[in-house]
């Protein structure tokens, strides 16, 4: 739905980052895009993103690439080094594999083996998710690689607004980041931001209050796990949403508190379960909330499989709504402790 | 299925049931995914079927394959059993790939067609591979490796025709530059005049053809095969055409400028191959209208098993995953 | 330490390598090896590892190759795809950033991806480990990363003789496995396993056995982690140690059974704390133990930031003895739940 | 430190001065390291003095130069201070990177030495990047970009040369040609008859110089920068050279053969230079004895820094990370 359709007052995953990405191009001229097909006489980028950039701030600001991923964000580690904001686009994640070295060798570690003196504020924008039958190869949800990484920041955004926001906020950033956008839902609608909206960076959300579970994700689960928390409310369930937003550097603060309250956590991502971020955030939690937790931290994710291209397949892989409800059930049937 | 040794009406008439079959296959599946009975990602070859007809004639079925998501004609050339092709794109258990790998993941072993990939570049360096063992067993197989023009500009492309050439391998590097790369096109991503050019910092053969011309195609590819046979080496062979559907199925292709597209049009491979195999007296009209019905009877029969197979079982979630079946 | 110095009963990890590659070599024609510097007329390596092997075996089956990672592992999985077993060797882990998408998007699911049709037997080794000054781009253990693929096994040895056995085991496995050098200890011995030795995969091993608390991890730690649970003894504090061995697929049964008898875990690792291999062994023990658990699952791993050069800051960088021990003494001060 | 405009015994004094700073760093640095009163990793540039000096000598300090773990050599001839430089190799609190990055990352903005990486190829992006920056911002800069002649078959070489020469990027990329990576003989690695060789892949302009020629190293690199800064764009400068120390310190170079490094031995370019230099009139033997003192004084000098700096408190482990300060 295009933002005119509803008077301003809602906007596509694509128009807020598009709108963020016009913004920061707008109001600061170190800021330009580079990456393949976004210019408009490639037709604006693959999934519109970009679309009439090129023609509003000159080709040499929004720089249409060959397909050369490790040269893309060298170049934008380069220019960054000269004190350029640049946003790199990796059309999907699966093909950062080919720009590693220069993500994680490069971009994480220059300001850190610099002893400083260098930093490299670039914006890596990549799409990715599973649903749409791109299958193995297209599909992949990698955000746990990079927080692992110590000097990236690692942004999921779950709403429009945020998605605007929290892009503006990693373009102004001075550290690397990596922004992933979900490629199913990017049609998908929500209040518009205010002009100039940020979101920001290192801050998990309490996107809803509730006192007898918390659950813990970003990105697209984040979704139904509002939706879970309206329907569980007519049942006297008391969900607390925690939508982590940067899910490197982790908030563990936040998380922390929530669960302090509610003393019963369930973990949420899209990304196959092991050695996902879930992990991390269940180890935290029962490292420091160990003796008032009420029943054992659950997660709920994907299979630890390659996406498989048929559908009942791909359905089977993905993470599940339900899931969600049956752990939130089961860590309420948990007896306490103490 | 073999190739003549040499050109003539029986090779034009090989060549072109190749090219209709990639044709006739083609059609029916943009019409499946117009009207909503086939939902895949779907990278249309319309065009470049001379170019994988032309090769395909000179290889056997125990010769390797490694192409891309656009990769449907590479893989019917090869010999793809149409069944196991519907049944995959419409993500059944009597896929190819029992429905796992769909469409942009196309394997039979059987015909050789050993990986498609839906990485640009990334099929490079295996097609090394494959060629490496067949070298190191000293079996007769020589491998194809089909990629874009785009793909030239990726590291993989440099690591492996370098590779390749120190290790003589029997590797052919076919490059189908259509012009574009998704919605860009080559010259505003490629500094090389032509991709063959490229050949030359490896010391490797480079040839460019007109890969909408069947014989300077099938003469092309029948050089490169035939020295890869023999422990030549590697070649890297540009084959010149255009896609006419564009990136992927849907696209409107606006970046298109619309004399380069008539231009192509005018060019178009299909119609003057068929007219040329007229000519040339190896078939008449009959014996065309005949073979299509012959391709449509094999497709409707594949596309009717297609849709008549059952789904996966979601147990097959776990299976394949390691060699010992199911995940740990 | 020369075999021949201790009359053949201990041998180097480096020793324990080559007598793994050299006995697949001996026993398989369809095993080669291809990295950089490998063959003799390189100096067998770098590290010394295959030295002797391209004169034993032929230079077309110890191939040296061009300083070209995503091509020598690519060339690994054609050849396996058509039959042979291939040992790749990238020289430091941290160069696998290059070949990230023949691993991660190839090796790993080409298997699934054909419906079964095409399974990749290779093995990757590589080495790495922070202690000797090699600083940010040298040292790195991503070992979290692979474990995180779907269809990859990983692998570390903790003693030559496993070295051997567990590499063996690799290379005749029929899937894709990353064999995880330490830098550091390679001149280290240990007992010499028998001819034909072979550790299987995705076992892990009891390597001490105790009662009060199990010390879980794989690689260098263990060692610190044995020399521990000896001295402990002395203090009547028994520490079982489970060397994982294989790090994915996680032996999950083994380290169950392990803290369902101790009720007291420490996990411990050389990586970076946050989102490592730590987290996912964490977030399980919790997940299945927590109504058993007698104090919340710790974690000692390495900081979280790049590995620095500096000596000083080298050595606070990485994990510590001393916070194993700590660990240790903190979950047993822990009063149980129940 | 400026170049003149013209060859002549200033300009061959300018270019002996720089490799004379070069030659003398080096030796202590492996003094040091046999001694054992330095530990470090340490990759020798005994040999390619005349490359790195030869182009320096045409750079303002702010023109951005992207090196590599051998890299001394482009450094000191860039202007790297040597207190600065010293106090890292000894890991110290006052080196150029606080003793967080070592000998395999010296950085110094002010000088314009913007990154020196360990990885092989893996400059060559972010030289780009760089040069797209002044380009951008309509800086008067080029970047010189060092890498080996291994680095010329990896990935990130090509896509690089791609994008550059795509872009018109002023950048020189400077592969000083040593004949080996780590252990391997060039021709068991790469295809290209010589590295320059593999310009024409791109378009590019590809030049190759006897680096150990000081007049030819410094004509060729002062046209390439000179084209560079005129917006002409790129070129790939092969400079021939050999590296007498072996890969790190400490390899015993048993791959190299004898007679091939007796004949490099013979070419060694630093006595050859010097004898140039006092042939020239533009010093006499004292005035070099002069120099040599100076230059060894203010290593003393550094290297008393160096070794009596404290080392870099442990709180520094959180700091740098990110921007912000310390981790999160
Ligand atoms: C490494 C990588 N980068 C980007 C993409 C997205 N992508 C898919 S096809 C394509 C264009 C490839 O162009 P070309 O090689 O000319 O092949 P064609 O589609 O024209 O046959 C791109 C950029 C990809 N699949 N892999
Ligand atoms: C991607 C990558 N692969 C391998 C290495 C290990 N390595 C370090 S230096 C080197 C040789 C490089 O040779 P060359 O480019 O000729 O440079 P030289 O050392 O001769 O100056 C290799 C293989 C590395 N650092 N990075
Ligand atoms: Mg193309
Ligand atoms: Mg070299």
């Amino acid at each position: 739905m295009s933002p005119a359709a509803t008077a301003q007052k809602t906007i596509s995953f694509t128009d807020a980052y598009r709108l963020a990405l016009d913004e920061a191009l707008g109001a600061d001229p170190t800021v330009f895009l580079l990456g393949e097909d976004i210019g408009d006489e490639e037709g604006g980028g693959v999934f519109k993103v970009t679309k009439g950039l090129s023609t509003k701030y000159g080709k040499h600001r929004v720089r249409t690439t060959p397909i050369s991923e490790e040269a893309i964000v060298g170049a934008a580690v380069g220019a960054a080094l000269a004190g350029m904001r640049p946003v790199a686009e990796i059309m999907l994640m699966n093909f950062v594999t080919v720009a590693m070295d220069q993500i994680v060798n490069h971009a994480a570690k220059l300001r850190f083996m610099s002893g400083g003196q260098t930093g490299v504020p670039i914006t890596i924008r990549t799409r990715t998710g599973a649903g749409a039958g791109t299958a193995g190869q297209h599909s992949d949800m990698l955000e746990a690689w990079f927080a692992h990484v110590a000097g990236m920041k690692v942004v999921v955004p779950s709403t429009p607004a945020d998605a605007m926001g929290l892009l503006t906020s990693c373009i102004f950033d001075d550290d690397p980041c990596l922004f992933i956008e979900d490629s199913l839902t990017r049609a998908l609608t929500g209040p518009a931001p205010p002009p100039g909206h940020r979101v920001p960076l290192g801050r998990a959300n309490v996107s809803h209050e509730g006192s007898d579970v918390s659950v813990i994700g970003y990105g697209r689960p984040i979704r139904d796990a509002l939706a879970l928390a309206e329907r569980l409310k007519g049942e006297g369930i008391s969900v607390e949403v925690v939508d982590l937003r940067t899910v490197s550097p982790l908030d563990t603060e936040t998380v922390l508190k929530s669960v302090a309250k509610t003393r019963r956590a369930v973990v949420v991502h899209e990304a196959p379960r092991s050695f996902g971020v879930g992990a991390e955030v269940t180890a935290r939690i029962q490292e420091h909330l160990y003796d008032s937790l009420a029943a054992p931290v659950l997660r709920v994710a994907s299979r630890d499989v390659p996406v498989p291209f048929a559908k009942v397949l791909e359905q089977e892989y993905l993470y599940k709504p339900a899931a969600i409800e049956a752990a939130i059930r089961r860590t309420l049937d948990s007896k306490a402790r103490r | 299925m073999s190739a003549s040794a040499e050109w003539g009406p029986a090779a034009l008439l090989a060549v072109y049931r190749k090219a209709l079959l990639i044709q006739l296959v083609d059609e029916r599946m943009r019409s499946l995914l117009v009207s909503g009975r086939l939902a895949a990602v779907y990278y249309s070859p319309r065009g470049q079927e001379i170019v994988s007809a032309g090769i395909a004639v000179h290889l056997k079925p125990s010769d390797y394959l490694v192409t891309t998501y656009r990769g449907i004609h590479d893989q019917l050339a090869k010999g793809m059993p149409l069944k196991l092709l519907c049944a995959e794109y419409y993500g059944k258990a009597t896929g190819a790939c029992k429905g796992k790998g769909g469409p942009m993941h196309i394997t039979h072993p059987a015909a050789g067609i050993m990986v498609t990939t839906g990485v640009v570049g990334g099929g490079l360096p295996i097609a090394n591979g494959l060629a490496l063992a067949a070298q190191l067993k000293g079996e007769d197989r020589v491998t194809v490796c089909c990629f874009g023009d785009g793909a030239s500009n990726i590291g993989a492309f440099h690591e492996s025709l370098n590779m390749a050439s120190l290790w003589k391998l029997p590797v052919i590097f076919l490059c189908q530059n259509n012009g574009y790369g998704e919605c860009t096109r080559y010259d505003k991503s490629t500094t090389a005049a032509h991709i063959a050019d490229r050949a030359a910092a490896y010391s490797m053969r480079g040839v460019r053809v007109d890969g909408n011309d069947p014989e300077a195609m099938w003469r092309a590819a029948g050089e490169a095969v035939e020295r890869a046979r023999k422990g030549e080496g590697p070649t890297l062979l540009e084959a010149n055409t255009f896609r006419f559907m564009g990136h992927y199925f849907g696209d409107p292709g606006a970046y298109i400028p619309k004399d380069e597209y008539a231009a192509a049009q005018a060019r178009d491979p299909m119609p003057a191959c068929r007219a040329a195999v007229l000519r040339s007296g190896a078939a008449s009209e009959a014996d065309l209208t005949a073979l299509e019905r012959e391709i449509n009877a094999e497709l409707d029969q594949a596309l009717a098993f297609a849709t008549e197979s059952a789904a996966p079982d979601v147990s097959e979630i776990d299976r394949d995953i390691y060699a010992s079946g199911v995940a740990a």
